[in-house]
């Protein structure tokens, strides 16, 4: 019944759709740890947070409008906190940023163990349907997910090459020094690329609650998943956690659907042991000072 | 009181698994608070010379005057499995010290209630902490086959009367059956355990097949410690049906994607998925909803006995078909709908069906303590051997120690009227009735209340 | 570019005559070190004899510090030979290198901060053996206290790198470099940032060294001071050999008051 | 050199321009830990003047760069354009017109020449004709306007590294070291600049281990020895003095 | 050092004079003793009372298992620290090392029957040989990559675990393999506290002889120490492997005891990884000493907080319920006040209070090895340092 043509279609098209979000999830990541120079251990309890914050929206009865506004302001909110209460203080030592965003992670999945429990939740849901493709059906949701992504992703490219403040952000990431010689302050810059990093998390939380449901540890594999695209793409570079995104998400999802479904999340880790083993500044990094 | 003291001696010296210091749960119920009212000599005495294996035994006679019910339970605060076990066992002790019968000479009935927050470790922790700490007469609770599994030692060490009520794993019962000495302590009160679990699910597919027209089912399992032996009885039975298996899959424990599984499911044509899930039921049954997959849904699904679990998952779990040890609105004894609409009032809610094998448990353990006239472990074990004890979900009574399944409660299957001993199950269905759901039970015939409705898009 | 045009020159001018491993205690035969595309070091070749004080000159850039990595094993050269005490030693690493018997001082002096002298000069009298009850009883000190006094640190023995001047650091960077008690020693630009009586000191102390037996490379990007010091000079600039001779040569050679001094400096 | 009088007398008996003192720096102590890398160091730059200041390496040269332009904290007072900026930090102090152009360069390596240029006058805006001085006082600039600043010469990115600090319209301009390692074909185009640039009306700053390169543009030089001045004076006047011509002339 | 061994041995016996000791020694003395007399003083009137009252459960027999699960954790900590602590390259994913032992001496325990004191030193072997496989590739990629490739070791390690639950079993594990000692309270207490001191004992001695030194030296600089003719190489694959192999036998050991079973969640989750790092950071990183009592520490704390019976009034939660959650607060909030680690502080305080503050230099020479509190600027801070250095090549570095 289904040809291998009909197979490899329905492959490509979810992989594209996934990785779209892959892509929004790793770029917040990536614009943290390319500008600031911090690792920001606790992404995957951000995007853990945007899907809680739309769940207790939708418990709160403030309709979807105030589920997506949740999900995008508490996690975007949240990240600006914590630049400006903890990681900023620390931008020198970036193993104690480490260590304290992760135990911050910890705190977040740990608050919602204690008040909502290990089970998972299911959360308003954004669009319902379906849509048939290739002679496969696909549900509407993650077409929407495709394409909102895409515009974020695609918004935040016209945002950081066309306008002062963005071109801003890429002067810290390519030098902290040089972008005070020419009168830019990193830490305002950092500050908005937590908010942004937030936000976007927050988007992806609300996206893979609606699709998969949301749990307290969601946020860990999306985590990893954030590390592996950085990794593969290269640090700082937004085009490069597109790519990196793809080449995972087309990974994953053929593993998932042409082995077992059972390596779920398998792929990322290998792709990045290899990666750091082989290429460690990634596919797209700058290459090291030498 | 036992102590075979004679058996341990200093703990170092000691090789063997099963002896070791000695211990058993009413001596040691020098919790701290206690202690230090005793305060003295001898009970500090009492507490290092237990640990060489050689101290006096209490007497063994008669009720005390206080007697603690040790409870485990999955995050009782928000996990509604939890909380079922939980509250029943407050609902049960306040029965225990309203009643003048049971326990009479017991002054107070105290619960004790701690989290295992379904991890192992967490489980024999808290387990320790209400025999040791706290000197608990018995326990009672434990949902996670994982942590009943982790407790079996323990139990044997504390020589403690336990009554699962929650975890379905026969391998607590082979060790009853195989050490029984050692493990005798252990009872399941229900539900009946994963092998008869599986057996149900096909004797169900056998006695409504016709109604519910699966054909063909595709068997999705999660990869849990409880799925083995309900995945096996199914493999062993459902040959007997005229109902093809297109598909078998054991799931990985964690799945939050049942996309590509439930691709699978489609390319086998099956006409319905034939579940057991317990932990990752939630993502599997929204997904399967939201993308409208263009199978039946039926089973285990332990979640979608949460009476709460329409309005939880908006609707999502519409259509899907679980077994059940019982629903508020099933007469299967005369006991349960008294007991449900009890928890009702005092909680405003539903109990989930830990709640009725809980307050079951401990009534029955009361009953039993209270024919012999002691809380004495052994004489309760013995008694609980013999005990047929009418409860919320049906007949208690255990299989005996030759039994492969030594003290788990006796499965046994009827269609239109009530069995003398043992449990049957419930199948039930939501179903929307006024914009809310209803759990309707489709069997068995005695307390059925709705036909099956396949959902529309199938 | 006109610079790479004169590089060529310049490398075709000055052919060095073949090097042989028993040339010198240390000898190097068309050493050649790029850098992704850029070429660092240029078919170098030179030999170092035993007991001489040899100066290694070159404008900042001109390649001297590779040229020492190279031999000293922190980078692999991309092509040429290394030869030690007439061995071949191309590539080995550089703690292998310092067993030979060749030890060096870093430019950017690198002492371990979160030790006091005396320790950071015990670090270099250590074993290379992992598992070792030596040190529960400090039982280097009393040479490693010898060898600072030697280098003139015997009053500053517990303060910390951090607390040293400048002069102290590159003292401490010699300490060191003794420790291991090395045949050849290569001095990574000593004088730089020292004062006048300063480098007088230090440059007695190298004296000294080689009237004991040992054998000195100096490295410096300029040669206030260094004239006086050394027996012999080399000089290459963008990576290849200028000149080669006494310091009394190099002075006059026009090819390094053309490349060296002619733009302007000093 | 006196230290510890007022930074205004100073500079009234100091200043051999008739610019007025846009820069003053009094007795300012900076150490890195225990290390004292500044000892009480006193400069003082009319508005339009060149100064310099040499010394070997490690003698605090760019210390003293980075205390001026607000990457160091230090003791004593630095005062520019009549503010105190102990506690100002370098961005604004670029809004202010006092760039650096730091020894390492600081470029944005993976941007374009332009780009480069272009986030010079992130605090500035409207820039055309400041490009256009830019791309004509270094012509290689503009034939090189795509390219990547990483993969230039050393020269070049000297030369983008003083093109960008223009581009912010600077009145002070702290040159730190910008002859280090150039070939000497280069060295006369960023000396031409240089000059050009004084022309212009901007105060500069060059601190500078090439002393005959300082000499040559200075209009006064302080020399520092281990964090401290030891000689000040006009290029003649130190021509003369022994001790340098001793210790950085070859002599 | 070979002038005469009579001095060296009045040294060393002048060294192990309790008197002698300075103040924190002997209060680390009397802490060891009071641990091993704890059983015996536990049935003496009074005292008895007093330490049952200190013990973090409310019953001695509990307490004493509570503390065996605390030594071994400290034992796995101090493990974290002879790697991460001593040589920089920090882990974030220790649980590994404490797996990969507990689940090989299980599997060959249960799965080939041998002895589980046969089968614990198999997953010691299998641990050191894990320790090679992360050590090699530290060699290559360092600071924050190494931590990622660390960080997520253990989670292919369970992803591996998960996909062949037939052989690993999964999220669940292993069961319940045969115990070393027995169940009894005082024999697992001492079998606990005696791999616990030995293991002490061993990283004390190595990380205070010149190995100690020379890892150190590697945090500060490698280039110094290949410089001083040492194999940098050399000391940090061995510095993975010692860390790997005392990680797998605090593993190893603890899951044959009552207290531990071979479960993911119990040997790898990424909360032990969590944990172990806390312990080390807030007890002092580079001291052993301070991994052994952070360890201890953060084992402990939520079982202190578990007794807790206060139900915190508006959330309607009790202390004991949130116990993990408050013990990350806890954390949040002393790493925000401590970061160079609540043992150097204290150390520090202590010899304030002492007025010993920066005097006895001699003493400090005959002191040997490189004790962490005359050392000039502190490991958390050299760490940081390297970290940022690699930071700067990534990110800094166009300008060459």
């Amino acid at each position: 019944m289904a040809s291998t043509l009909s197979v490899a279609l329905t492959i490509i098209v979810q992989a594209a759709m996934i990785s779209a979000l892959y892509a929004l999830i790793a770029i917040g990541f990536t614009l943290i740890f390319g500008v600031g120079g911090v690792l920001n251990l606790a992404h995957g309890a951000t995007i853990t947070m945007g899907a809680f914050s739309a769940y207790y929206a939708g418990q709160l009865g403030l309709g979807l409008p105030g589920a997506v506004l949740a999900s995008v302001a508490v996690p975007a909110i949240f990240a600006g906190l914590l630049y400006l209460g903890m990681v900023k203080r620390l931008e020198e030592e970036p193993i104690m940023v480490m260590i304290t965003t992760l135990v911050v992670s910890v705190v977040i999945e740990q608050a919602i163990v204690v008040f909502e429990g290990t089970t998972s939740r299911s959360i308003p849901q954004l669009i319902e349907g379906q849509f048939s493709l290739a002679g496969a059906t696909f549900q509407n949701l993650l077409g929407v997910m495709f394409v909102v992504s895409w515009i974020i992703i695609g918004l935040l490219f016209l945002f950081v090459n066309y306008t002062k403040t963005g071109k801003g952000i890429l002067a810290v990431s390519m030098s902290h020094k040089g972008a005070s010689l020419v009168g830019i302050q990193s830490s305002r810059i950092n500050l908005i690329t937590w908010i942004i990093a937030g936000a976007f998390a927050g988007i992806a939380g609300l996206f893979l609650g609606s699709w998969l449901t949301a749990d307290f540890a969601m946020g860990q594999a999306q985590l990893v998943l954030s590390f592996s695209i950085v990794v593969v793409g290269g640090i700082g570079s937004i085009r490069g956690s597109v790519v990196g995104a793809y080449l995972i998400g087309f990974l994953e999802i053929a593993t998932t659907n042409l082995i077992s479904s059972s390596l779920q999340g398998l792929a990322p880790l290998v792709v990045l042991v290899v990666v750091l083993l082989v290429k460690p500044e990634g596919l797209f990094g700058r290459e090291f000072a030498e | 009181m036992v102590n075979d003291g004679s058996s341990g001696s200093a703990g170092a010296a000691n090789g063997s698994k099963n002896t070791g210091d000695e211990y058993n749960g009413n001596r040691s119920k020098l919790n701290r608070r206690r202690f230090i009212q005793a305060a003295g000599v001898g009970a500090a005495a009492t507490g290092f010379a237990g640990c060489l294996g050689g101290g006096p035994g209490e007497s063994s006679e008669g009720i005390p005057s206080e007697v603690t019910l040790g409870v485990l339970a999955p995050a009782p605060e928000n996990n509604p499995i939890g909380a079922a076990i939980a509250n029943s066992a407050e609902l049960a002790a306040e029965k225990l010290n309203n009643s003048s019968d049971l326990l009479g000479d017991a002054d107070s009935v105290s619960v004790s209630i701690k989290n295992t927050q379904e991890s192992p470790s967490t489980g024999r922790q808290r387990y320790r902490e209400l025999t040791l700490d706290e000197g608990a007469n018995m326990t009672t609770g434990v949902f996670t086959s994982e942590v009943l599994l982790q407790l079996m030692d323990p139990i044997s060490q504390q020589q403690t009367v336990h009554m699962t009520s929650g975890a379905a794993s026969p391998k607590a019962s082979n060790q009853v059956n195989e050490e029984y000495d050692k493990y005798k302590y252990h009872f399941r009160a229900g539900p009946i355990n994963g092998y008869h679990l599986g057996q149900n699910m096909v004797d169900f597919l056998e006695a409504k097949g016709n109604d519910l027209g699966w054909e063909s089912v595709a068997l999705l399992v999660e990869n849990y410690e409880w799925t083995n032996p309900v995945q096996q009885a199914i493999d062993d039975h459902i040959g007997d049906l005229d109902v093809d298996v297109v598909m078998e899959e054991r799931y990985a424990s964690g799945t939050s994607n049942f996309g590509p599984i439930y691709d699978s499911v489609e390319e086998s044509g099956a006409d319905a998925a034939f579940v057991a899930m317990a932990h990752t039921g939630t993502p599997a049954v929204v997904q399967w909803a939201r993308d409208q997959r263009p199978f039946e849904f039926g089973g285990i699904h332990v979640l979608t006995q949460l009476p709460a679990y329409y309005s939880q998952t908006g609707g999502a779990c519409r259509f899907t078909v679980s077994q059940n040890t019982a629903t508020p609105q099933s007469e299967l004894t005369d006991k349960t709908l008294q007991y449900a609409q009890d928890y009702n009032s005092a909680y405003g809610g539903f109990p989930v069906y830990t709640g009725y094998i809980t307050h079951d448990a401990i009534m029955q353990w009361a009953t039993v303590a209270t024919e012999r006239g002691t809380v004495n472990a052994d004489e309760v074990v013995s008694g609980l051997e013999e005990s047929s004890y009418t409860g919320t979900a049906g007949s208690l009574d255990y299989y005996g120690k030759d039994h492969e399944y030594a003290h788990d409660i006796k499965y046994n299957f009827r269609t239109d009227s009530p069995p003398e001993t043992g449990v049957n199950p419930v199948f039930q269905q939501w179903q929307e009735s006024d914009g809310s759901g209803t759990q309707e039970v489709l069997h068995p015939e005695y307390v059925s209340s709705a036909d099956y409705q396949a959902p529309p898009w199938v | 570019m006109s610079a790479d045009a004169a590089t060529d020159e310049l490398a075709t001018a000055t052919t060095a005559e073949d090097v042989r491993p028993d040339d010198g205690i240390l000898a190097v035969e068309s050493l050649r070190k790029e850098f992704g595309g850029l070429v660092a070091v240029d078919d170098l070749s030179f030999a170092v004899q035993e007991q001489e004080i040899l100066g290694f000159i070159g404008p900042n850039g001109a390649g001297k510090s590779t040229t020492f990595n190279c031999v000293t094993g922190t980078y692999p050269p991309t092509a040429g030979t290394v030869w030690y005490k007439g061995e071949q030693v191309t590539g080995t690493p550089p703690h292998k290198m310092v067993k030979r018997g060749m030890a060096r001082t870093f430019q950017s002096f690198a002492p371990l901060e979160d030790r006091t002298v005396l320790k950071n000069v015990a670090l270099s009298m250590m074993n290379d053996t992992l598992v070792t009850v030596e040190g529960l009883l400090g039982e280097f000190h009393d040479e490693a206290r010898a060898i600072c006094e030697r280098v003139g640190l015997d009053d500053r023995l517990y303060q910390t790198p951090a607390e040293l001047p400048h002069a102290g650091m590159l003292r401490l960077e010699l300490g060191r470099a003794l420790g291991t008690d090395p045949d050849l020693l290569l001095v990574d630009e000593p004088f730089a940032g020292l004062s006048g009586p300063e480098v007088e000191s230090v440059s007695d102390l190298l004296l000294d060294l080689r009237d004991e037996g040992m054998t000195l490379v100096v490295v410096d990007h300029n040669m206030r001071g260094l004239l006086q010091l050394i027996d012999r000079a080399i000089v290459i600039n963008f990576g290849s050999l200028l000149a080669n001779g006494s310091p009394d040569e190099i002075k006059n050679n026009p090819d390094v008051q053309e490349a060296y001094l002619g733009g302007g400096l000093e | 050199m006196s230290s510890g009088t007022g930074s205004e007398t100073e500079a009234a008996v100091d200043s051999r321009t008739s610019g007025e003192s846009i820069l003053s720096v009094d007795d300012v102590h900076v150490s890195y830990g225990k290390v004292q890398a500044l000892n009480g160091v006193d400069l003082d730059i009319g508005s339009g003047e060149l100064i310099s200041v040499i010394g070997p390496n490690g003698a605090g040269k760019s210390t003293l760069a980075n205390s001026i332009s607000g990457f160091l904290p230090y003791d004593g007072s630095i005062d520019y354009g009549g503010d105190e900026i102990e506690e100002v930090a370098p961005e604004s102090l670029v809004e202010r017109g006092l760039i650096q152009c730091t020894e390492k360069r600081d470029l944005f390596g993976f941007m374009s020449v332009e780009d480069n240029l272009d986030l010079g006058t992130y605090v500035r805006g409207d820039y055309a004709e400041r490009l256009e001085f830019v791309y004509d006082l270094f012509p290689t600039l503009e034939e090189r306007r795509d390219q990547h600043a990483h993969t230039m010469s050393g020269g070049e990115q000297q030369m983008l590294a003083i093109g960008r600090a223009l581009m912010s319209d600077p009145e002070l301009l702290v040159l730190d070291e910008p002859t280090l390692g150039l070939a000497p074909v280069i060295l006369d185009d960023i000396s031409e600049g240089i000059d050009r640039i004084q022309d212009e009306g901007v105060t500069i700053l060059l601190c500078e281990q090439n002393v005959t390169f300082a000499m040559n543009h200075a209009d006064r030089i302080n020399l520092l020895e281990n964090g401290e001045i030891v000689r000040q004076g006009s290029p003649d006047e130190l021509r003369d003095d022994d001790y340098i011509r001793e210790s950085y002339l070859g002599g | 050092m070979t002038d005469n061994d009579t001095s060296r041995l009045r040294l060393l016996l002048g060294r192990l004079n309790p008197l002698g000791l300075p103040l924190r020694q002997k209060i680390g003395v009397f802490g060891l003793a009071f641990l091993i007399a704890m059983p015996l003083l536990v049935s003496l009137p009074v005292v008895g009372r007093f330490v049952v009252m200190i013990l973090p459960a409310s019953s001695w027999e509990l307490g004493l298992y509570n503390l065996a699960a605390a030594l071994f954790f400290g034992m796995f900590a101090m493990s974290w620290d002879a790697v991460s602590g001593y040589t920089g390259e920090i882990s974030f994913g220790h649980g590994l090392f404490f797996a990969v032992g507990g689940y090989t001496s299980a599997m060959l325990n249960m799965g080939h029957g041998l002895s589980p004191w046969v089968s614990v030193l198999g997953g010691v072997l299998l641990a050191a040989v894990a320790g090679v496989m992360i050590g090699v590739p530290a060699l290559r990629i360092e600071g924050p990559y190494l931590s990622l490739v660390t960080l997520v070791a253990p989670l292919i390690l369970l992803q591996v675990f998960i996909y062949m639950s037939d052989i690993f079993g999964g999220e669940q594990g292993l069961g319940n393999p045969e115990n070393l000692v027995g169940l009894g309270f005082v024999s697992n207490y001492f079998l606990a506290l005696g791999l616990f001191l030995a293991v002490f004992v061993l990283l004390w001695a190595l990380t205070r002889s010149n190995t100690g030194s020379i890892l150190t030296a590697i945090r500060e600089d490698e280039n110094a120490v290949s410089a001083a003719g040492l194999s940098t190489a050399k000391f940090k694959i061995f510095a993975f492997v010692l860390s790997g192999a005392i990680g797998g036998l605090a593993g190893a050991a603890y899951v044959h005891t009552p207290v531990g079973s071979p479960t993911p969640s119990e040997l790898m989750s990424v909360i032990i990884n969590v944990e172990v790092i806390i312990a080390a950071v807030l007890g002092g990183m580079g001291t052993i000493v301070g991994a052994a009592l952070g360890g201890l520490f953060v084992a402990m704390l939520p079982d202190y907080l578990n007794l807790v019976e206060f139900t915190v009034p508006v959330i309607g939660k009790s202390i004991s319920e949130m116990s993990f959650f408050l013990f990350a607060i806890v954390t949040l909030f002393l790493l925000n006040i401590f970061p160079g680690g609540v043992l150097r502080w204290g150390i520090a305080l202590g010899r304030r209070a002492t007025g010993r503050d920066g005097g006895g230099k001699e003493g400090m020479a005959a002191d040997g090895g490189q004790s962490p509190e005359d050392a000039g600027t502190n490991p958390v801070a050299q760490t940081m340092e390297r970290y940022q250095e690699y930071y700067d090549n990534m990110f800094g570095g166009d300008d060459k």
